[in-house]
This record gives C-alpha cells, structure tokens and sequence, in this order.
C-alpha cells in the first residue's frame, strides 16, 4: 500500500470526520458485512433532493471507517443525482488505493449504507458499488 | 467417398497425448464424447495456478488469496459469455452434469413440485438425466413421462400431443444424445413445454463442447455441462439457471461460503451464484475450465461443429461401405453431432474395442450409461467412436480397417 | 524462548510456490488451515496423467481407459491404507469435506433419522459440519444439540451426561478444531456416544492431514477430510464409513457408474464405493491425492505432527509476549494443533492482515467458517496463522515482527 | 494380445466345448454383466463332493463365453475344494493373457456363476477371483 495514502486512511480511522449523530436525519441506515463484523450507519438530512448534513457511525477495520468517514464528507451539500453517480471507483479515488475482492466489501460498506438509505437499491453489485 | 475434410493438425499439436504410442503405434483418440484430451495450455494454467498463486479463495485478504479469487471468479465469467448468459451470478460451478442435474433435482424440483406433477424426459437419455428423477419419483412421487424414440433414433415429436399437458412441470432431455448422435430439436420441445407452462432443462453435456449454445436465444430455464468434455479438467462441472428460478431456490448443500450469517438456531443464504457453492469450490478445475474455454473460442464453435460433421460425413460413408455394420442413430451427417454408434453382425462391441485398442485406436463399448436407450434397440451393448477437433480423417480410415479386421476375426 | 524448532528446509524446497515473491520479499505462507500448497510431485502426478492416460474410468476397454482406471483405484488404495481403513470400499471420493458430511445427512442421516431425534454436535463446528444439519432439520424435523466449549477453548465434557441420551442418533464434531487448534478427546467422545448407542461422525478436515489418523483404532463409525487441505488438489475429499453401513444407505446422487441396472421403471445400485461416486469424478484429482498421500506418508505423519507441535510450541511463547493479543483455545502445544487464531487489541483482523500481507506474510482474517463460535467469545471476527510442514522457525518471527508493526500503526 | 492366445480363445469362442443342458442338473446358476449383456449359465452334477458333469450356456464377448467353455473342461471331474481354489489367476492362465478392469469382469463370469451354483458366495471380489 501507498504510504501516504496508507497514513491518510490510519488518520481517518482514527479521526474519523462527521461521525456521530444527527439530531432528526431524514434517513438512517446500517449496513453490516458479517464476514467480518463490520458495521456502518449513515443518517442523513435531505432537503429537496440535496443532503444538507450527514454523519457516520460504526465500527470495523480501518478502510470501512475510514472510507465511510471520507464519503461523509465528499457527499456533504450534494443532491441524491450526485451520490447516485458514485462508484467503486470514486471510493477508491478517495481512498487512495487499489482493493482486491475481500477488502472491496469492507470499502463499499458506506456507500451501501448511504445509497439504500437515500434512495433504496434494487440489487447491489460489489464489483461496481452501485 | 466424399473427399476426405480438412487437415488440422495445427490443433493436433496442441495436445500432448496425441504424441502417446499405444503397443508402438500412434494413438488414435475416438473416446471424446466419454472424455475428451487436454491440449498443453489448459495442463499449464493449472500447473501454474498452484506453483504460483494457490490458495483458498473468498474472503482472504493476503495476495494469494486475492489472485486466487480473481482467477477462479474470472473463469466464471468466461462461462458466462461462452454461452451468453445474462448474469455471472446464474453459473454455478458443481462437478460435472451429474451433479449438476441432482442440484436441479433436490434443489428445485423438490422445492416446486408435489405428488403427481410430471417430469417429461425421454427414451435416449443418460442415467445422469434419468436416475435423479427416478431418486426424486421415490422420494415425492412425482409421474416420469418418456418422449419416446423412432427406430432411426428421433424423438417421436407426434407423442408430445399425448405426453404435455400442464400436470408437465418440467422437460428434461438431451440437447444431443451421446449414444445416437441426434441433434435434438430444442426450440420446438422448449416452445412446447413452455406453452404448457412447464420449465425446461437442457442436458448439454454433448452439445456445449461441440457447437455453438447461447442460452438466451435458446429461452432455455436450465443446463449443465461437464469440464472434462469439453478440453477442461475433471473435477468441474456448470449448472446455469435464470437469475429468478435460482434465487427463489433453496440450497442444495450446506457449509461454508454459501451463508450469509449463521447462528445455532437460524441461516440465512449468501448470494447467488455462491448460494449453490458449499465448501471450498475446484479452484485450479474451474482455472483450467477457464483455459479450456479461451482455447475453444478461438477456434470458434462453428469452425470445431463444421469440421466434426465433415468428419461425421466421411465416417458415415465410410461405415455404409462395411456389410454388417448397423448404425444407430440418423443416417444424415447434418443431424448429428460427431459420433457414431453401431454394433457388427456377430461381432460382440467387447471384441470390436479389443481388436481396435490393438491398432492403438480407442473406441468405447458398453451401454454408454443408456441402458433404457440399449433395450429399447433390443441389444445390450453397442460400439461408439466419437470425434473432437483434434481427429482427422486417417484416424476415420484406421478405424473402417480395425473394423473389418474385427469381423474376419470374430464373425461367423 | 524456547528454542525453534529444526530447520527442514529439504520439505519446503518441495514446494514451488515457496519460490514466489510477494512485493519482492519472498513468501510467508500461514494460510494451511485454509488450503495447503502442494509438492513439485503432485502437480506432477496429474500433468503426467493428462499429458499421456486421460480417460474416462470404468468400462473402458481401451488402453487409456484401462490407465486411468487403475490409477484411479490405485489412489483409493492409498486412502485406505493411510486412514487404516479395514476395506477399499469404504473409501468414497467427494469433492470435499463439505460434501461428504453432505452425503452423511442426506443419505445415512435422512434415512435413518425420524422428526425428534438428535444429532448432537459441538459449539465450535465448522459451517460445513453445522449448516447441512441445519437443513436436515428444517427438512425432517431433528432436534440439534450443542456440546458447549470452555473459555480456554474446550469442549465442556461435564455437559455431557445431560446432552447424551437415547434420543441422540449421532453426535458428529470435528476431531481438531480449525479455529482454537484444540485437539478435542474424541476417543472419549466416540465410547460415550457408543454408549448410549448413537453412531460417530469426525469432521477430520483438521486432523488426517497433519496427524496419524487410524480409523479402526478410533473405532469410529464415519470420517471426512478435504484433499486440497493436504497437498492435494483442490476439487476431491474422503467420505469414509464403516462397510455395512454404507451398505444399508441409500444412495446419495444418481447417474452414471452408481447404478447396476438401470430401466424405465427401476434402478439397482453398484457395489461400493462406486454406489456413492454418480458420474465422472474427480479422476486427476484422486490421482493427485494419491501422491500427495505418498509424500506425506514417506515424510511420516508423526513426524509431522511433531514438526507442528514444536512450531506451536515456539509460536506460543513468542505471541505471549505480544502486549494486547488475545490468544483462542488452549494455551499449551500439546492440546493443539498447528494452528494460532488471536485477536489484538485495537486492531481489526483485517488490518492485521493487510498489514502483513504487505510484508509478504499470508494469514486469514475473518470469522473462518465459524460464526457461531465467534459469537461465543463475543468477537465478530479473528485472525489466524496456521502451520504446516513446510514452515520454520523464521516465518514466526516474521509474523511477531508484523503484529508489532501492526499495532504500531493501528492500535490507539 | 498373444497371437497364440487369441487364436485359441477365438476358437473356445466359435467351437465351444461343453456349450449346452445337462439332463438334470444337481446346480443350475445364471450370472450377469449389465455393463455389456454378457450372460453366462454354469449347469452341475455334483455328486459326493465331486463334479461329475459340467455344462454352460450364454452369450456375451469372445472372452467371456471362451473362458467359461475352458472352465468347464477344467473343472470337470473336480472336487468342490479343487473349484474353491480357482482364482482369477487361474482363469488369466487358462485363457493365456493379461485382463486389464473392464475386461475381467467378462473373463471372470464364468468362475462367479460356477462358485455360487456349487457352494455359494457371501461376497465377491472381482480383483480376485473369489
Ligand atoms: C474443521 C473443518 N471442517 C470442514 C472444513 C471444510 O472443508 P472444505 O471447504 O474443503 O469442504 C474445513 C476447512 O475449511 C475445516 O477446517
Ligand atoms: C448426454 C450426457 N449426459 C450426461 C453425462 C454425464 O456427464 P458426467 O459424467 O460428466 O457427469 C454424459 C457423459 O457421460 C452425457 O453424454
């Protein structure tokens, strides 16, 4: 792994931004991996299509938090037609990394979280985070 | 005689054990519907597999694990556009069509069906497309119904009339008859049963490896194939169904990597296709598989089916020639895939494969695991040489001599 | 510290994958307990089939066939005689661990097994010896019961007066447990079980690769273990089962090669063990097991036991030093097998292991098939480092060295 | 296959010796191969422990009716512990060549047929002869 990037996702971890608790979200959702026991809920405040706040709660290893931290704070102020165009790929922009099969899951658990909380999923797909 | 087909010893050279000497002469390989030969790059991938990324897959974070869940999940790919299925959820990797039509037996067929509904099968399948039905009619009760077969080794489409009607909840036959060669004509039969509402499963074993098999423009439900037979390993089978019949579909077995989360009391399943994968799956099998597969498609399917009807073609004219011989199956080389069944007058099939394996050829006799087929042609046993890309038509030539051979040995 | 254990650096120059370089550091494979590597000479044993005996077995007359048929049957042999086994027949070639305890609970169990009886089975099971009896429950209506495991990772014997009764019908557990590397006192286990007349399954996927395994000594009735978890292939494992009862049990999958005569109407069955191998199996596969069984059978399997008890024994007392790990199962070597699972403090699993794959050192990280044990001990998830005869004292202080650093760059 | 050999079983086969009903028969024993329809039927007259008549009847491969043929001229006179001691050893001698699986299965019909209809089988052993 990138050292850098490596250090970035270690302070995230343990630092981790926009984590807690809204007051009165709009939408609340967790997603779990029971693979590993990984756990991420996404609360959301949605005001015409556009999420005004957000926040992250969970816990696991380092690039579910990390990575569900990161996404709080990329979706913060966007409408639900931008969350929809994120992906795999966006994430591990984010991230800074490339992922192998395993550790996609742990990657992608805050996107799922968030996309079924905003706007339901029909079947998710691992290889495309969408 | 029709002029002998073209020469391809370029795939020839691809196979090892075409270099094999039987009793010091060349070996000559008429076995492929029960087996077919292993050209060198399918040997390699899974050699190099285990010396370079062995593992276990799913699930593990360390590289190995990682290149080795990527290989095995990119073969199942490559299952998928070989015969264009929709999704790569709906390939399953099981160990051969055997397994493959239990899963569709214990899995789906026990869950949907009740005492009384039928099962339409016919007159000239496998044993692996007939005793899970018969294990099934033990265990539930379900009818079986048999669409049976002309002396010219059809099936007797005027009986579907009588044999379909809606207590038919599923039809199951052969997509090409491994004994008579017949190219069954599957648009019609699926049209016909779907019409009755009744669901339709493909035993591919001897077409998918042969010709070209898309199972959308088939509007197929179900199929299974082998590995083995088709230049790929042992050890590795598929079972496609539709996304939605699989889904709504309990396991068939239990374990590892087909859950989701499991506690004493309760489970819940994991995804398809894992759903139907319990245990640690054939890796290195499905690699192969996998390599098999791209060693095909570059061929291409149509370029493999031409050349095994020329061969079919010249063989057939071949047998015409050789008084006593009794072929089974159509006399035409465009209805059938590339074998040939027969037996020779007062030469029992034991004696032929003999007298043949002494010229290094390798022909199969038996029942050819079709014993309901056998007795309903009155014989217990028949001879069958079949041909794959790598034959050519010299080897159609040594067989026509061994035959006759045979018959001045044994024949009186 | 005690001091390592001694080099055997002859065994690890038989496996070529310990060649490979993992981000140009040389590989540190701890993954065994998932799937083993394999020697230069199994992956030779089966390259050398394909390249110059494959065909299909039984019934062939042809020479290839009449190769492969005894080189499969020659690989049971070995099975039989490597577990003691008192007959070749009892020796039946699956896929793996999984499909055999599969066959165990549709064939001997579903037939044998009423609504309200009990398969009495352990809290540390493996999903594969948990989740087919969780199916056989909901198919016919069995009671589970769960011998419960102590905080040091044994199985809670006193609880077995109350667990034991003439309800129970089987009690099936694995002999070592793939997590807490507890050794678990089956000989014991198997008499009580006797006792209240209630038959015994091992799940030996643990056990007969890394340990002389004598079935007629344990007195056992059933055993499974998987191939690709001692230097085998991947895609064939054992069922094994005492003759007579194989013998009263129905079959398993239907197809070819399970059946003697084979109509319309009705099915007889085979002899053993050709009852329950339906279809074409694993046939390199077996062939592969065969040589692998040589190696380890010439290595010698006390020895190699040994081998792990004193890597266990120095992995130990290395990782009790580690400020923050939390050891699972039993503390002292001589109750376990090669096997150290652990959690650390502050630290997820996975990024211990991420952590240590980027020093080329392959462990697993997750719940290992063992959910309910997990829950157990509270913990969602572990990671573990397991051993085989190809490790050395060196790897162990790698990995101590990666934990460290692990909790370095992670623990807070 | 030795020239010799198949020669000779060619000739059991075309001309064989001892094909045909005895009168009346103490044992009469039928045996099968479903693999590939052979049949073989061995017809007895013991008497004090010892064969005073043999006969068979059946069809199937050259190497199944011929074996059975040269069986029945070998056992012929026998005793009943004479016929116990046959193996598929004997029965590979007889017919002069080596039998790979499959092919065992026809040479030995006779011998399984003869075994049962003389003093019964518990279990047999194809490898074996016994
Ligand atoms: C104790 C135990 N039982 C069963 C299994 C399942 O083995 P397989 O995946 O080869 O079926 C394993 C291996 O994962 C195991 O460790
Ligand atoms: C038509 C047909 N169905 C099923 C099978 C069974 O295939 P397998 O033995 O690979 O399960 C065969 C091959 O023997 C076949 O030819």
């Amino acid at each position: 792994m990138d050292p850098l990037a490596r250090e970035t996702i270690i302070d995230y971890y343990r630092n981790p931004r926009n984590k807690g608790h809204l007051d009165a979200p709009t939408v609340s959702h967790e997603e779990k991996n029971p693979t590993c026991g990984d756990v991420v809920t996404i609360e959301l405040m949605i005001e015409d299509g556009v999420i005004q706040d957000v926040r992250f709660d969970g816990h696991g290893c380092s690039i579910s938090q990390a990575a569900a931290s990161m996404l709080t704070e990329r979706v913060m102020g966007q409408s639900l037609a931008d969350v929809q165009a994120l992906d795999k790929e966006a994430v591990m922009e984010m991230l800074g990394i490339e992922l192998g099969p395993a550790r996609l899951k742990c990657a992608l658990l805050g996107l799922k979280a968030l996309k079924v909380g905003a706007y339901g999923l029909e079947s998710w797909d691992w290889q495309r985070g969408s | 005689m029709a002029s002998p087909p073209v020469d391809q010893s370029g795939w020839r050279a691809d196979f090892p054990i075409l270099q094999r000497k039987i009793h010091d002469m060349p070996l000559i390989y008429l076995d492929s519907a029960a087996s077919t030969q292993k050209p060198q790059r399918v040997l390699d991938a899974m050699t190099s597999f285990y010396a370079q990324h062995n593992s276990n897959v799913h699930r593990g974070i360390h590289t190995l694990s990682e290149e080795a869940t990527t290989a095995y999940e990119a073969a199942r790919d490559k299952v998928t556009s070989f015969i264009n299925a929709s999704s790569r959820q709906e390939v399953v990797f099981t160990r051969n069509t055997t397994e493959s039509i239990n899963l569709l037996a214990q899995s789906w067929a026990r869950a949907n069906l009740r005492g009384g509904d039928v099962v339409l099968l016919s007159e000239m399948e496998h044993h692996a497309n007939l005793v899970p039905w018969q294990l099934l009619r033990q265990q539930i009760g379900i009818e079986l119904r048999f669409i049976p077969v002309t002396d010219e080794g059809r099936l007797e489409l005027e009986a579907l009339d009588a044999l379909l009607d809606e207590r038919v909840k599923l039809l199951s036959v052969a997509h090409v008859s491994n004994v008579l060669g017949t190219i069954n004509p599957v648009e019609l039969l699926i049209a016909r049963a779907h019409g009755v509402g009744a669901r339709v499963h493909l035993d591919a074993a001897q077409s998918v490896p042969h010709m070209p098999v898309d199972v959308q423009a088939l509007n197929v439900d179900f199929l299974s194939f082998s590995g083995h037979k088709m230049c790929g390993p042992t050890g590795i089978g598929i079972f496609w169904g539709r996304k939605a019949l699989l889904n709504a579909m309990p396991p068939f077995l239990g374990g590892g990597d087909m859950i989701s989360v499991v506690t004493l009391d309760e489970v819940t399943w994991a995804d398809l296709p894992h759903k139907f994968e319990a245990g640690t799956p054939s890796i290195a099998e499905a690699i192969g598989l996998g390599a098999a597969i791209d060693y095909l498609s570059e061929i291409g399917m149509a370029t493999i089916h031409g050349h095994e009807q020329a061969l079919t073609a010249y063989a057939l004219e071949a047998c015409a020639q050789i008084d006593g011989l009794q072929l089974l199956g159509p006399s035409s080389a465009n209805e059938r895939a590339g074998l040939l069944t027969f037996t020779l007058d007062g030469v029992h099939p034991h004696d032929i494969a003999a007298t043949l394996d002494e010229r290094a050829i390798a022909i199969r006799a038996g029942h050819h695991c079709a014993q309901p087929l056998h007795a309903r042609f009155g014989i217990p046993a028949s001879a069958r040489a079949s041909f794959y890309l790598y034959n050519e038509a010299w080897e159609i030539d040594a067989l026509v001599e061994g035959l006759e051979e045979a018959q001045r040995l044994y024949a009186f």
